[in-house]
């Protein structure tokens, strides 16, 4: 009647199993490394190297390496770049994390009541997510920055309003799906209402992706506001990595590193985020990872 | 539900987004800290009090809003988007020049990414533990992460000084005179930057998602029952799997439209390409606002029609849908 | 006794299934068509059918899982059908469910203790202290240890994860159960182990089953009455010794003749007899006259025609012209 | 008579995260022509896999045949060139498999994909290909063959496309097809429909077919001669009438004894008895220990059973079977 006794075995929640597997993932563990070591740099550097950016050290242009007081040179103005790289790194992550959390916010609100209520409901929020996806997001977010002046608020709220529809629909795939899974209409057979259902049920199995695309999206709101920054949109008032990039262009000719060095820096901190992202993706989906 | 009928609920529904968009814009110019009117004519625009009078008689701006939105409406539905008063031109014929040289880079790019990222893909995918297939992987989240300005301006470094053998500037020499064949040459050859620098970035992402779409297919019953048949392992590739993996392929594509021109416009700053993106950046430092919008509204009329041209693929490419099945 | 535990009158579902150009009427698909039929408790009714005969949406209108879009449903004196929403949560601890698929009904996140304990907590049943010690029984009385109480749902096989449906849907002491196919994404030598369990069950706890079933000699182990059922309808209801030995209706004959058996061999020659041709028809186009005239072996002008209502032969109900004898 | 096909002490493994691991082992089997061979077992036993060998069509990665020898009508196919294995997979052998809603590819015409097989099998003209498409399609029994052909599968029911995976399976007159669960997947009525319509095709076309399967019923009514396969391996084989009604292995009982079939208890007012069952669940293949698998759900296992796995041997007995207790009553 029963089964065989078996060894009493350990329980492996699904999260745990995938943060397993996600250690075992060589490439997603070298970008979680990255990723930690250049937060920590942007963080701590200043404990090492604490000088005031907008001062003049150098003559301006001077190439790194040319004079050991400023080792990866100096921008236009004569500035140490590893002191403008050490300032404009936290506005620049401060804002790629601000405006992925906004979106997240967003897109799973939006996408979560589309795909359980389903109806006009679905309709119209879908209507108006297509909306949004139509307008060129950068377009757009160059608008609002144009009209309601630049800072750094301003920005994270205008790349998080153009960024959150691909959440939204992620999202609201999910929930179409796992809606008509039998463990939600079990939920409701033992009494649970529609806020239980969306929150506790079905929120936590849609998680996976979402997380994914978290991850993702804290990546393209930094390139976002890199953008933004190149195009001369960026908090004047504050240094960011894009800001560097925008400033020093024009001299791009004579001196190409205070154009690449800022640049590298945004490049690093993406590729490690979709280096975490891709991992926790394989990490979620074991179907694909045997294949 | 016939052809026809779908393209014409389609227009319509697009015509619906358009109308949205510039219900959005006169929302954007009144909710524009100041006067509307100073929005209007731009801040830099070194207007007269005679001027701004006159702006306010046209919009109509002493009147309730609503009526105000309507003069708006009204005034879009006849393609007028206003006046440039920095360029000094109506804000339509500016966009009549730029849109077609972003249309080509923006096309041109989209292209070429998708040949080569899908064929890219479908190699990759033959072997998902091959070395091709991590070369692929990587590459994509290289192309992915930098930022793609940051591309263009090193593409420029190497190209203006190391081996000049591209343009690195412009859409045409400053002293070209020629036309038909020649032209077209001269603008291919300015392309190519541009275009190259726009591509990378959507190479990688075509890449990456026709090598997961090709696993997920190369897993299905039917590749299973092609094989049983005695297919080869080519026509197995790319006739039977490819011909369904493309169906996602296209649906991202569709969805990458507004992405194409949010880049595009970077790579016009990056490469002096006198296209729309352009036009935006120096309405953005000149505080155009009419230019502004009037290209916002552009480059979104642009994605809804390219967005018809993908549903109309998809249902061309998916038989499921083009006969009405689930 | 002979008061029916849940009973269900005329109970229609439709679906909308999208709408014929852009402001045009919307399509119904109507997946029960006037159902009636009684659960007496303490026994076993099976709503038995291939895919597509609406067995399943029937079961699921009628304890309100699924919007009826007609007819009435009595559980125990009470009209499930009008109680308000508040209402319907409280009675839902007398109706419990087991789904069909062990591998999707069970929230892959949840420990599956917790998953069993769920009901009680959402119902109220209990001190809260008491509902470990009731989870624990429960996992006995499934054929569980409790020390595997800590464990998710991927740690099972098919035929445990069923057991913890089964130990989930007992845990309110409910009086009705309704099984949706529990058994048919099982592998044979555990789809015996969990029938014997249900029944088991039943005659522990006096339960009531609704069971929904595709597979006759699944039907016939476990159910006291059994109706039949064709595209949203029923088309012959009987108890299981009737049905089983005087088979009124032609369809159920032919689910009779593809039911499992060992006694059809090929070393003998056997051959089917009375097959039924074709697919079932779609039910947005459903024929004018009966639903199973277009396969029918014995069908004639009349069935094409005329939709025979189900009328009462004494033992058996059948909607049928042309009974069979 | 020289058999068919034949596997000969075949084993496979897999790589799978739990390591190697073997999925089938030491599996010898014959398929006489025109005849038909069942192969009945749990999910997991080997049999899907069985048939994959058969048709050379083990993935790999992650799949190995590391040992055994598979004859077809007299030629070693073990080891045999990629474009030997095409000309026979779908020339001579045709496969039908368990999800007719899926194995046919979305995209294109019912009639483009048989006829893509007949093209590539015999040199003929798209033309005459055509033809023939619509003849398959008739002789499966679909009615107005000619419009069907241009029909996209989404738009045929479940059994409509399991016939026309058999006209796709037939269509260049094969001397084996593997069934691997062709009904599982449709509803009892066109379950009955498809194995009539197997039965036609065999008596037609004298096709030989081996009838992967989990249902005993299917066996009785369809097959010949059995294999039952447990944990990789054949456990016993033989007639489908000796199996039947004179198991000797007791996992072949308890299979047959846990079936609900249809009886004459079924009209008597009294409920039946309660199942035979098989305890337990099959062990996963990377636990697979030394003794018989079966020796933890098994009431006869003894410590032998546990030690030393038995062989399929006759002897003894009226068939193959392997168990040291094969034929006590349990």
């Amino acid at each position: 009647m029963t089964d065989t006794p078996a060894p009493r075995i350990e329980a492996v929640s699904p999260l745990r199993e995938a943060w397993q597997q996600f250690l075992r993932n060589k490439p997603a563990v070298a970008g979680l490394v990255l990723l930690v070591a250049i937060v920590a740099f942007v963080l701590y550097g200043r404990y090492f190297v604490d000088a005031d950016p907008y001062r003049i050290v150098w003559a301006p242009l001077s190439a790194p390496g040319a004079n050991e007081a400023v080792p990866l040179g100096t921008d236009f103005l004569g500035r140490d770049m590893l002191v403008l790289l050490l300032k404009g790194g936290a506005p620049t992550i401060a804002v790629g994390l601000s405006a992925a959390l906004l979106t997240v916010i967003i897109g799973i609100s939006v996408g979560a009541l589309a795909g359980y209520f389903g109806g006009w409901i679905d309709d119209l929020l879908m209507r108006f997510t297509e909306f949004f996806q139509v307008l060129p997001a950068l377009l757009f977010a160059m608008v609002l920055v144009t009209l309601f002046a630049p800072s750094l608020v301003t920005i994270s709220f205008a790349i998080g309003i153009v960024s959150w529809p691909a959440t939204a629909r992620l999202t609201r795939a999910e929930f179409l799906r796992i809606r008509e899974l039998e463990y939600v209409t079990a939920a409701r057979s033992i009494g649970a209402g529609n806020q239980r259902i969306i929150w506790k049920v079905i929120l936590p199995n849609a998680l996976p992706p979402l997380i994914v695309s978290a991850a993702l999206t804290v990546g393209v709101a930094i390139l976002f506001e890199a953008g933004l920054s190149f195009l001369g949109l960026g908090d004047p008032n504050t240094i960011s990595w894009g800001l560097m990039i925008g400033q020093n262009r024009s001299f791009l000719l004579e001196a190409w590193w205070p154009v690449a060095i800022p640049g590298m820096a945004i490049f690093l901190t993406v590729f490690a985020v979709s280096l975490v992202g891709d991992g926790l993706n394989d990490a979620f989906n074991p179907k694909l990872r045997s294949r | 539900m016939g052809l026809s009928s779908y393209i014409l609920r389609r227009l319509f529904y697009g015509l619906i987004l358009m109308l949205g968009v510039v219900v959005l814009n006169f929302f954007l110019i009144h909710a524009a800290p100041g006067d509307a009117a100073e929005v209007i004519a731009g801040e830099m625009g070194g207007t007269t009090e005679e001027m701004m009078a006159q702006i306010r008689a046209h919009y109509g701006l002493d009147q309730p809003l609503l009526w105000q939105l309507w003069l708006y409406l009204k005034q879009v539905a006849v393609l007028d988007l206003g006046t440039s008063y920095h360029f000094n031109r109506p804000v339509t014929e500016l966009i009549a020049q730029r849109i077609w040289p972003t249309v080509l880079l923006a096309m041109s790019a989209q292209l070429v990414a998708m040949l080569i990222g899908v064929v890219m893909g479908v190699l990759a995918s033959r072997k998902p533990q091959g070395a091709f297939s991590g070369f692929v992987s990587v590459f994509s989240t290289v192309g992915y992460a930098a930022p793609v300005f940051w591309t263009g301006l090193m593409l420029v470094i190497l190209f203006a000084a190391t081996i000049p053998i591209f343009p690195v500037e412009g859409m045409v020499s400053a002293r070209f005179r020629g036309s038909g064949l020649a032209y077209a040459l001269n603008v291919a050859h300015h392309l190519v930057l541009p275009a190259t620098t726009l591509g990378i970035l959507f190479l990688a992402q075509y890449a990456r998602l026709s090598r997961t779409a090709m696993i997920e297919v190369l897993g299905a019953d039917y590749i299973r029952t092609a094989r049983a048949k005695g297919l080869g392992e080519g026509k197995v590739t790319f006739r039977h799997a490819l011909r369904n993996a493309v169906l996602p392929i296209l649906t991202v594509a569709g969805l990458q439209f507004g992405n194409l021109i949010s880049g595009a416009l970077l790579v016009e700053t990056v490469f002096n390409w006198p296209g729309m993106g352009r036009l935006a950046f120096d309405s953005v430092l000149r505080r155009d606002y009419p230019t502004l919008l009037g290209v916002l509204f552009c480059a979104s009329a642009v994605v809804v029609i390219a967005n018809l041209v993908t549903d109309l693929s998809y249902r061309f490419a998916d038989p499921r849908i083009r006969t009405g099945g689930r | 006794m002979n008061q029916p535990l849940l009973s269900a009158r005329d109970l229609e579902v439709s679906f909308e299934i999208g709408r014929k150009g852009l402001f045009g009427q919307p399509r119904l698909l109507r997946a029960v068509r006037g159902v009636d039929f009684d659960l007496m408790p303490g026994r076993t009714l099976g709503l038995v059918g291939e895919s597509g005969s609406g067995k399943t949406t029937t079961a699921m209108a009628a304890i309100r899982l699924t919007p009826p879009t007609g007819g009435s449903v009595t559980f125990d004196g009470d009209d499930l059908l009008t109680l308000t929403p508040e209402a319907m949560r409280a009675h839902r601890r007398h109706l419990q469910v087991i789904f069909q698929d062990p591998y999707s009904s069970l929230n892959p996140r949840e420990r599956v203790g917790a998953i069993v304990r769920e009901p009680l907590d959402l119902m109220d049943v209990g001190d809260p202290a008491g509902r470990d010690a009731r989870v624990r029984e429960l996992f006995s009385l499934v054929g569980l240890r409790p020390d595997q109480m800590a464990l998710f749902p991927h740690q099972f096989s098919g035929g445990q994860r069923q057991r913890i449906s089964i130990a989930r849907a007992l845990a309110t002491n409910p009086r009705l159960i309704v099984c949706d196919e529990p058994v048919s994404a099982l592998d044979v030598a555990i789809q015996a182990q969990i029938l014997n369990l249900l029944r088991r069950l039943q005659d522990e706890f006096g339960l009531s089953y609704l069971f929904i079933s595709h597979d006759l000699g699944v039907v016939q182990f476990i159910c006291d009455d059994i109706a039949v059922m064709y595209l949203g309808e029923i088309v012959e209801y009987a108890d299981r010794p009737t049905l089983f030995s005087k088979p009124r209706h032609p369809y159920t004959a032919v689910l009779l003749e593809a039911a499992p058996s060992l006694a059809r061999r090929k070393s003998a020659g056997y051959r089917r007899a009375g097959m039924v041709k074709g697919d079932l028809p779609s039910p947005m186009n459903l024929p004018k006259g009966c639903a199973f005239a277009s396969r029918c072996p014995n069908a004639q002008a009349r069935c094409r025609e005329e939709a025979p209502a189900l009328r009462d032969l004494g033992e058996s109900r059948v909607a049928c012209h042309f009974p069979l004898g | 008579m020289n058999p068919l096909m034949s596997l000969q002490d075949l084993r496979v493994e897999f790589d799978t995260r739990h390591g190697r691991v073997t999925a089938l082992s030491g599996v010898s089997l014959d398929v006489m022509p025109g005849e038909t061979l069942g192969i009945v077992g749990e999910s997991g036993c080997g049999k899907s896999i069985t048939a994959l060998a058969m048709m050379g069509l083990i993935p790999n990665p992650p799949g190995h045949l590391t040992e055994g020898t598979i004859t077809f009508d007299g030629e070693d196919i073990t080891r045999a060139p990629a474009r030997r294995m095409r000309q026979l997979r779908g020339g001579e052998i045709a496969m039908i498999f368990q999800e007719p809603m899926t194995s046919l590819n979305p995209v294109f015409t019912v009639g483009d994909q048989i006829a893509e097989s007949i093209l590539l099998h015999q040199d003929i003209s798209r033309a005459e290909a055509d033809k023939q498409v619509v003849e398959l399609l008739e002789t499966v029994g679909i009615p107005e063959p000619a419009a069907r052909a241009r029909t996209y599968p989404h738009q045929l029911s479940g059994g409509m496309r399991q016939r026309v995976m058999i006209a796709m399976a037939i269509s260049c007159r094969p001397k084996l097809l593997i069934a691997d669960e062709p009904t599982t997947a449709l509803d009892v009525t066109v379950q009955a429909q498809i194995f009539d319509l197997m039965r036609d095709i065999q008596q037609k076309f004298g096709v030989a077919i081996v009838l992967i399967t989990h249902d005993m019923g299917a066996i009785a009514e369809m097959t010949d001669r059995v294999a039952v396969m447990y944990a990789g391996r054949v456990i016993e084989q033989g007639l489908s009438d000796q199996i039947l009604d004179d198991p000797l292995h007791p996992y072949t009982r308890g299979l047959i004894g846990c079936i609900p079939v249809l009886g004459r208890a079924a009209a008597s007012a009294d409920r039946l008895p309660p199942l035979a069952e098989i305890p337990g669940v099959v062990p996963p293949l990377h636990l697979l220990g030394k003794g018989c698998a079966f020796a933890d759900r098994c009431a006869l296992a003894d410590d032998r059973c546990r030690a030393d796995r038995p062989l399929l041997s006759a002897a003894g007995h009226g068939h193959p079977v392997a168990c040291h207790h094969a034929g006590v009553p349990a």
